[in-house]
């Protein structure tokens, strides 16, 4: 960077400008937002630099990731030269689409491949890796002072993202218990939430919907307003990703859980009581009036996408997605609105369950402190607040970064009313699963009996009873 | 098969161009879907007038994918190439090691050749899978992982029975007598081999590499469990429009255009071999 | 070159094909393989080649084992009954096929493929490719292909027998002369017995998994050894009728429409068996009423066959019975005739086993039953 | 032929080769093949285990009771179900429609050859991205195809999201795919067949549908034989279409055997089921593929006899 770049970016950093001026600066220089943003955060680099660290001491080392096409990737490798330049390290990646992600990372971890150092991975993931013995244990490096920096400041993490990846490795286990291991350390995460297309609320006299019966109706009138749309996205492919959103998130917040933890350790069904099979029959019947006409196919990103073009009036899943598809390139940019929602109108406040993006170590690394030194770099204040004010790291999973005012202002100017839904639904966000070995298989079979539900194959109860029967049976074959 | 009948001939008529409609219908939807924008891709109902735009394809091209997120970098043309070298070696090594071995099976017949045969054909029958999970852990241990080598060695469970199979019948069908008036004219089996048994073959050996091309070409589950990123053919390449900021319907349009086109191009140029080629009989004249 | 073989067996899977063949070809001979199909003559003629492998025996050329000596390494040329040209390759590259083999200079092969194709007259075809030649064409290059690089031993697998009459005919009166020009050892393969007989110095008759009779064509035709072989030579085919000899005041006579016919006192072995009595057309001829020994016949038709008549005639007992004359000698051409046969040239064979019963080995062949 | 005639000529060099040809030949396929081979018994292993990745403290042989327990798995049994329902419905219609069409374009002529050569390019479409296609196509928001659909008046038509139409939705997606595939190697036996029988039926007028029956049919066996047998085998193991459209969804409606397998091995990390439910896929197609070549080969030794 040239040295009129360089004093811009330290002038910001030392607060003698604003972000104004430091744009208007870099502007006139001829460097485009983005870049300022990355020449901004090679002078916090500087300063970190200068914390004490020995952050040369793996220098020359080239470690290996393994990261699934998003935005976060996109925030870290943009990032990436800095991380270089700070550890005199080389960083190279295998950037793969998200449908086949998760499949690539089992294959590599389950060859015992020491190819990757390290890899992007959700917590439900590492309910598999970790006993399987692929991911390390991180707490070993967090709390190790020779090998993480000063600046570090693990407990700056929000506590329900930080113990949602950490889990004993016993079936049932609490999250974040005491005996917890940290499988995985958060990038991000996604809170699920509604994200709602004002224009067309505002159109037709819609008001947000604040529990289940009225998200039921408003859905129903949404989607009789718009012609060739629908009301409601939701997830519904034949995969655990379409239990784990919106669904799970309103099942909890009626006190629900998926799976009891016996005295004895020993997990049973718990999706077949009375208050289950109510909202269970509630969801259906929103998905069969309103939700999408190919709804058992949707993932993520049909859902996104059609609430970002127009084609549902709503959505209730991740809140990101709703960030993304307010944005430029959609239809419907500038249209979108956030809102906590909480299903269960008895309950005292909203109960997302979360996703977090996060990283996790590969137990076959043959250079695991240098890759912990990367592990720290990424997960660390810096690149999470560069990531949150210059990238689409949303949501940001330090405390630190949800506190900067430049953060919020971004948001909240291009997003009005995120912040405000995040702040109101963070302190109940967690995963809401019982961490187990099973997961995948459990829930892949829980939106495959959704599916047969939605089609009329079976009837909610009778659905519920099988499913309890079944995931019983499968508990039991494998000894839980 | 002359058909003089006026209905018939309407009738012929009528169901050709049902064929066509059906087959061809698709891919020109796709081809006209990849010269629009995600904005005239989503309107409803779907218009077939829209404004060109290149976009799509400069996008592929140059790997540079402009979304609200910003820049991303893909690798679509690393994608094709890959397709492109993994499908050309492995049929050429499919062809060096599966014509030879398709010979013996059909001109020297000999102790267990039919059972061997039997046997080398049946890895078309192994289920992909069953092969491939295991393999993950050998290949890991053999340094094999992630190598165009591994690749193109795990290629010939598609390729090379394929090869075997239809070259094998070419063999056969070459008269045993011009083979033999060959060698009794004074030529090495070599000599025989070379000058008249692959001459004469060359019809289907070329149909077999043909259709042995296209179906390496179109492998999505072998790359995609044994190689990194930079050693993906495009039908897994192909994915990766699918992004957290949208579906980019136009270029993913693009892609399989552009990913249609070599292949297409090939048959194209060797056509004769396809049609003519393939049949079994084609030698005797 | 001498070619020898000794107890030859092949079989395909449990198809014996030749069981126990034995054969020697002299220096410059040509021998004539003749047989029906499936007699398997071609077989025998591939094992010579070497491009059919051997199950049992030996076969020698010039005294060499040729166990295990690869068919290029046996210095022998062959045309087969289908040609087996080459067909990607024009009359010129398929006739230079055995020079190729011997690294012959491109002058030396150039002149060479000339001389024989003029031989041959195919020298205005050379350049056209198999598909676009005519049978008689495709037929000349195939021997043009086998005669090419002069090779010791000439293995000829019925060449004739895909090309038309009139070619068959030419060849037949060419070829002799040719295959003495090569001074090459030949084994020629037919099914055709006026080429077996115009072109071997000796026949060897083929039928049922081995060789059932060897000699010169005149043995053969004079002295056939079983029913089968009279059947094979002669054209019109020789006349076969059921008797039984029986001894008469004169010896031994053979009743024939109520005539006796004596013959010679060697068939006493056969008195009272039943017999087959073999006549060539040819030797009978037409009689006067009256004449002693003549059977009466209404004649039905008469055929001219090229340089001989063939009369097709009914005997009392209603057995058909051909009889030949040379072209333009008279004889009644309808209503009743009468015949006469030479005792001399008739034939007899036991009808058990069709073997020739042969007056001159009396003694011998009683020994043997 | 004794061992003395051999020792006493010359060239054993060639005896040895002649003998050493074929398998000198055959070697380097087999190999190359056999090194494949070996993932093969690993997975036969495997699925006498029980090995499940996530709880790896629990792994063991149990024997057969992978196998044991498809017996009372009703998921097992649809698979099975769904697997032979696709693999029947798909090879019989594209049977059906690749005869249909070679029989179309029988004659040579330009505009003949012009149309076969088009109708390729579906098999030049790799069934991951023409799947990809399709899903484009019939997708309810901006697909060309529902909207078609709600134009002859079916306003709601799912197409693979809706269970009662996924099958029908797949199965046509594989006709798209596969029957030029069957069609070109019908074209290729039909434009080789010998001409002599059809003349000779045509002077006699013979009906055109008995010849067709009694000469177009028979002689066509063997290519017929041919194109059944790899795409039975293919489409009983299908894998990128169905994956790629619902990922065995909606519900269990297409959880075919790979599909099944991958989700198990992938997912649910279950080692032992996957593979078993792999071994039972590929002694199916074993048993299947034995039938068909065993009478491929029959019929050509028969057509050989007759030549």
């Amino acid at each position: 960077m040239s040295k009129k770049e360089k004093q811009l970016a330290e002038a910001f950093i030392a607060g003698k400008i604003g972000r104004r001026e430091l744009i208007k600066g870099m502007t006139a220089l001829g460097v485009t937002t983005a870049t300022a943003g990355v020449l901004v955060n090679a002078a916090a680099t500087e300063a970190l630099a200068q914390n004490g660290f020995d952050w040369k001491k793996h220098n020359g080392t080239s470690i290996k990731l393994l990261l699934n096409k998003h935005p976060y990737t996109d925030a870290m490798i943009a990032n990436l030269e800095n991380f270089k330049a700070l550890t005199g390290m080389d960083v190279q990646y295998d950037v793969f689409p998200e449908d086949v992600y998760f499949d690539k990372v089992t294959a590599a971890l389950s060859s015992g491949s020491s190819e990757y150092d390290a890899f992007m991975t959700g917590a439900y993931m590492t309910w598999t890796y970790g006993p399987a013995g692929w991911c390390d244990d991180l707490n070993e490096f967090i709390h190790d002072a020779d090998k993480t920096n000063p600046d570090y400041n693990w407990e700056d993490v929000l506590e329900g993202v930080r113990k949602s990846c950490a889990w004993n490795g016993r079936p049932g286990g609490a999250l974040g218990s005491d005996d917890a291991k940290q499988w995985c350390i958060p990038l991000a995460y996604e809170q699920n939430n509604l994200t709602y297309n004002k224009r067309i609320f505002d159109a037709n006299g819609l008001a947000v919907p604040t529990n289940i019966d009225e998200l039921m109706g408003t859905a129903a009138a949404a989607g009789a307003a718009i012609d060739g749309g629908y009301g409601i996205g939701v997830r519904g492919s034949r995969s655990w990703a379409t239990i784990h959103p919106g669904f799970l998130s309103g099942y909890t917040n009626f006190g629900q859980v998926d799976l009891n933890v016996g005295a004895d350790g020993k997990l049973t069904a718990a999706m077949n009581t009375d208050v289950s099979k109510d909202f269970h029959s509630k969801w259906v019947k929103m998905i069969q009036d309103s939700g999408a006409p190919d709804w058992s196919t949707h993932t993520w990103y049909q859902v996104g996408t059609d609430v970002g073009s127009g084609k549902s009036a709503m959505m209730f899943d991740a809140d990101i997605l709703g960030y993304f598809m307010n944005g430029p390139g959609n239809a419907e940019a500038g249209n979108l609105a956030f809102s906590a929602f909480k299903a269960n109108p008895d309950a005292a406040a909203p109960t997302p369950n979360i996703w977090i993006w996060s990283m996790s170590m590969s137990s076959f690394s043959k250079q695991k402190d240098a890759t912990w030194y990367f592990l720290q770099w990424v997960t660390g204040p810096e690149h999470d607040l560069f990531g949150a004010r210059e990238m689409d790291l949303v949501n940001p999973a330090r405390s630190s970064v949800w506190a900067d005012e430049m953060f919020r202002n971004k948001l909240s100017n291009s997003y009005p009313g995120y912040v405000e839904m995040h702040d109101v639904s963070a302190p109940g966000a967690s995963i809401k699963f019982t961490a187990q070995p099973l997961f995948f298989d459990l829930t892949t079979e829980w939106a495959a009996t959704l599916q047969k539900m939605v089609a009329n194959e079976v009837p909610v109860d009778e659905g519920l009873d099988m499913l309890a029967e079944s995931v019983n049976k499968q508990l039991n074959e494998a000894g839980l | 098969m002359e058909s003089v009948n006026p209905i018939e001939r309407a009738l012929r008529g009528i169901a050709i161009t049902l064929v066509i409609l059906f087959f061809m219908f698709p891919i020109f939807w796709i081809i006209l879907m990849s010269f629009q924008t995600n904005e005239t891709i989503l309107r409803m109902p779907p218009s077939m007038v829209f404004t060109p735009t290149l976009e799509n394809y400069m996008a592929l091209i140059t790997g540079k994918l402009e979304t609200s997120a910003g820049i991303l970098e893909i690798a679509f043309m690393k994608n094709l190439f890959n397709s492109f070298f993994l499908s050309t070696a492995s049929v050429a090594i499919g062809l060096v090691l599966g014509v030879p071995a398709a010979y013996a099976f059909a001109r020297l017949k000999f102790k267990g050749s039919e059972d061997i045969a039997f046997t080398l054909l049946s890895f078309r029958f192994a289920p992909p899978l069953l092969v491939l999970l295991p393999l993950t852990i050998y290949f890991q241990q053999l340094g094999l992982a992630n190598t165009y080598g591994g690749l193109i060695w795990v290629y010939q469970l598609i390729v090379l029975p394929l090869i075997l199979w239809i070259v094998r019948g070419y063999f056969e069908d070459i008269p045993a007598d011009v083979e033999y008036a060959y060698r009794i004219a004074g030529h090495s089996w070599g000599a025989t081999f070379r000058k008249i048994a692959l001459p004469l073959a060359g019809p289907g050996i070329a149909a077999a590499a043909l259709l042995a091309f296209i179906f390496a070409w179109n492998n999505f589950v072998f790359a995609l469990v044994l190689a990194s990123a930079d050693k993906q053919p495009v039908t897994v390449g192909a994915l990766a429009f699918v992004t957290a900021s949208g579906i980019q319907y136009g270029q993913i349009a693009a892609g399989i255009v552009l990913s249609i086109a070599p292949t297409f191009a090939l048959a194209l140029y060797a056509q004769r071999y396809l049609v003519e080629g393939l049949s079994l009989g084609a030698v005797k004249g | 070159m001498t070619i020898v073989l000794k107890d030859i067996v092949k079989a395909f899977k449990t198809d014996v094909v030749l069981d126990g063949v034995s054969l020697s070809v002299d220096k410059g001979e040509t021998l004539v393989l003749f047989g029906p199909s499936g007699a398997g003559k071609t077989v025998l003629l591939r094992l010579i080649a070497g491009v059919v492998e051997l199950d049992e025996g030996v076969i020698e050329i010039d005294g060499r084992n040729m166990d295990g000596v690869e068919p290029e390494d046996r210095g022998i040329g062959m045309a087969f009954q289908n040609f087996a040209l080459f067909p990607h390759m024009d009359a010129t590259e398929n006739i230079a096929a055995p020079l190729t083999a011997k690294r012959m200079g491109q002058q030396q092969i150039k002149h060479t493929v000339e001389k024989v194709a003029r031989l041959l007259k195919i020298d205005h075809v050379l350049h056209h490719k198999p598909k676009e030649l005519s049978n008689g064409q495709k037929q000349r290059t195939a021997l043009a292909r086998a005669l090419s690089g002069e090779p010791h031993i000439l293995l000829l697998d019925d060449p004739l027998r895909n090309v038309d009459a009139k070619l068959r005919f030419e060849m037949r009166l060419e070829l002799p002369r040719l295959l003495k020009d090569q001074e090459a050892t030949v084994i020629y393969v037919t099914q055709d017995y006026k080429e077996a007989m115009a072109l071997g110095d000796r026949i060897a008759v083929m039928n049922g998994k081995g060789i059932q009779q060897i000699g010169s064509p005149f043995d053969i035709y004079m002295s056939p050894a079983n029913v089968e072989i009279a059947r094979l030579f002669g054209d019109p085919v020789i006349n076969l009728l059921d008797v039984t000899p029986e001894r008469s005041s004169d010896g031994v006579q053979i009743m024939l429409s109520g005539q006796s016919l004596v013959i010679d006192d060697g068939y006493a072995q056969s008195i009272g068996q039943s017999c087959v009595l073999g006549i060539r057309p040819e030797a009978f001829h037409f009689v006067e009423e009256g004449t002693q020994g003549a059977i009466p016949v209404s004649i039905e038709t008469e055929a001219p066959l090229n340089e001989k008549t063939v009369t097709l005639a009914l005997t009392k007992n209603k057995r058909e019975v051909m009889i030949s004359r040379p072209a333009g000698a008279p004889a009644p051409s309808s209503g009743t005739a009468w015949i006469k046969v030479d005792a001399k040239n008739i034939h007899l064979f036991d009808r058990q086993s069709g073997l020739r019963i042969d007056p001159l080995k009396t003694q011998q062949a009683q020994g043997a039953a | 032929m004794s061992d003395a005639t051999i020792s006493a000529q010359r060239p054993r060099r060639f005896k040895v080769s002649r003998r050493m040809l074929p398998y000198l030949l055959s070697l380097p396929a087999l190999l190359t093949c056999i090194g494949i081979l070996v993932p093969f018994v690993t997975a036969i292993w495997y699925s006498l285990q029980r090995y499940r990745m996530s709880q790896p403290w629990n792994r063991g042989f149990n024997w057969g009771e992978n196998y044991l327990n498809f017996m009372t798995d009703s998921a097992f049994w649809n698979t099975l179900k769904v697997s032979m329902t696709y693999a029947f419905s798909t090879v019989a219609l594209e049977l059906l429609l690749g005869l249909g069409i070679a029989l179309l374009l029988q004659r040579r002529n330009r505009f003949n050859n012009f149309v076969s050569i088009m109708l390729l390019m579906p098999l030049m479409t790799a069934p991951a991205l023409a799947s990809l296609m399709w899903k484009l196509m019939t997708n309810p928001g901006f697909g060309i195809l529902s909207y078609y659909a709600s134009l002859i008046g079916l306003e709601d038509f799912r197409w693979a999201s809706d269970p009662k139409t996924a099958m029908m939705t797949v199965v046509i997606v594989d006709i798209w795919v596969y029957t030029p595939f069957i069609m070109i190697l019908l074209l290729a036996g039909l434009r080789s067949l010998p001409k002599q029988p059809f003349e000779a039926a045509a002077l006699d007028g013979v009906p055109r549908l008995f010849v067709f029956w009694r000469i177009t049919l028979p002689m066509l066996t063997p290519f017929l034989l041919t194109a059944t047998l790899f795409r039975v085998i293919e489409s009983i193991q299908q894998f990128d279409i169905i994956y790629a459209m619902t990922q065995g969804g909606p519900g269990d409606k297409l959880t075919v055997f790979q599909v099944e397998a991958y989700l198990n091995f992938f997912q649910s990390t279950n080692v032992g089921r996957s593979s078993a439910l792999l071994m039972i896929l590929w002694a199916i197609t074993y048993f299947l593929s034995n039938i068909f070549i065993k009478n491929w080969l029959r019929l050509r030794e028969k057509q050989r006899g007759d030549a």
